[in-house]
């Protein structure tokens, strides 16, 4: 399990080989890449800069990683994720979940990246034609969140 | 008592300050006396933190709620809702 | 959109950047890489050689990416699948989708990969211990892709 | 009327054959009507093409129902359930 918090950008090829490369058990990596967009909720953007809580982002984003690592029986886990200045088209945030078999592996990286939606603090200010804008809280961040308080997961 | 008090993001630039440590009186005992006693401080202090406002309190790197109770020495720290990811 | 069936290895890092690099409107990539296994149903593999259907499976790997597209609001996707002889840790199958936003980008990954693994004209023979066994289709693929028919996938 | 039949994986390897273009009477004009005339070899083609054995057909690299039409020069599959991915 491996959890960073950091301004460099990172090897998207590299960390995922890294997950199953050694460990013949995988049979299924599922992953995500957040990447800074150009354009928001209608404003042009120019490039963001995130914000983070040192320590605390780290403490949240193990937790859960290992709550995902309970949930489901998985091999291996990475969470990436940048802060400070990025521009349209650099990736910020990247996870990738190793499992067995597919189910696992897509349900746990979704379920990851919904709560570091909501729980691990980090904040965007996006740079726009008329200044910074602090990037709101999104609703429906909340609800795909609250989706796993209930174990519908293994339905799917 | 002393505690630690942390802001961040949108409430750091609204408040103007990104770390302090006063000392409190005996009572402010949990988040909510936290919040009152900061509220108390009236003008951007009472709007930014006003009854209604979204804002999320931690106690020691940990999400708090309003009854989690303060000792001195505590980390505190204020922020908007998140938006990483 | 970008469909391969190749014997050659693919560069995973390469084929993700390809989606985002150039559109900066592309804020969320989710993947899957499917990955030769040691082991399948208690069986010990050495390697597998995975035969397919020349024509049939570029057709039906298509069709499979274009209903996807038009199911959800996506701005590109690959498929690379590879066939003939593979070794463990070697990677199968690469689903890689972009779009605006990850909801959508999840569902559509999760999609191609059921519909795939129960559509397109691939079978895989294991090298075992005791000689080649060909891998039986699984129920729990069919009911896999069988939840897209009820369109559910948005109450998530 | 001619069609160019094609076998895959553990059906080729039980049936011994990978490709082959049979001339056919004219009432072999469904697909279900090809299996009863491929049933009817015997032998293995008679246990491979069981009623009740998994396999799947194609038809000019369209996956085929039992009603499908067969007209000359079609490309037929016979295959068992794919296992990819």
């Amino acid at each position: 399990m491996k959890i960073r918090v950091q301004t460099e950008p990172f090897d998207l090829g590299a960390e995922i080989a890294a997950l199953y490369a050694r460990n013949p058990k995988v049979g299924a990596v599922a992953s995500f890449l957040g990447i800074t967009r150009d354009e928001n909720e209608g404003y042009a953007i120019r490039g963001m800069r995130l914000e983070h809580y040192p320590g605390m982002t780290e403490r949240a984003l193990t937790r859960i990683a290992a709550e995902a690592m309970q949930r489901w029986p998985l091999l291996d886990l990475t969470v990436v994720h940048r802060v400070g200045e990025l521009k349209p088209t650099e990736p910020i945030v990247l996870v990738a979940v190793a499992a067995a078999h597919r189910g696992e592996a897509f349900a746990a990286c979704e379920f990851i990246m919904d709560y570091l939606k909501t729980r691990a603090p980090f904040w965007k200010k996006e740079l726009t034609e008329a200044g910074g804008r602090w990037v709101e809280a999104r609703a429906s961040d909340d609800a795909a969140a609250a989706r796993w308080d209930a174990s519908e997961w293994g339905e799917r | 008592m002393k505690l630690r008090i942390l802001y961040f993001a949108r409430l750091r630039e609204a408040l103007g300050v990104s770390a302090e440590e006063p000392e409190l009186p005996a009572q402010v005992a949990t988040v909510d006396a936290l919040i009152g006693w900061l509220r108390a401080r009236g003008g951007v202090w009472a709007v930014e933190l006003a009854e209604g406002r979204a804002f999320r309190v931690a106690v020691n790197q940990e999400m708090a709620a309003p009854d989690t109770p303060l000792a001195a020495g505590d980390e505190v720290a204020l922020f908007p809702p998140v938006t990483g990811g």
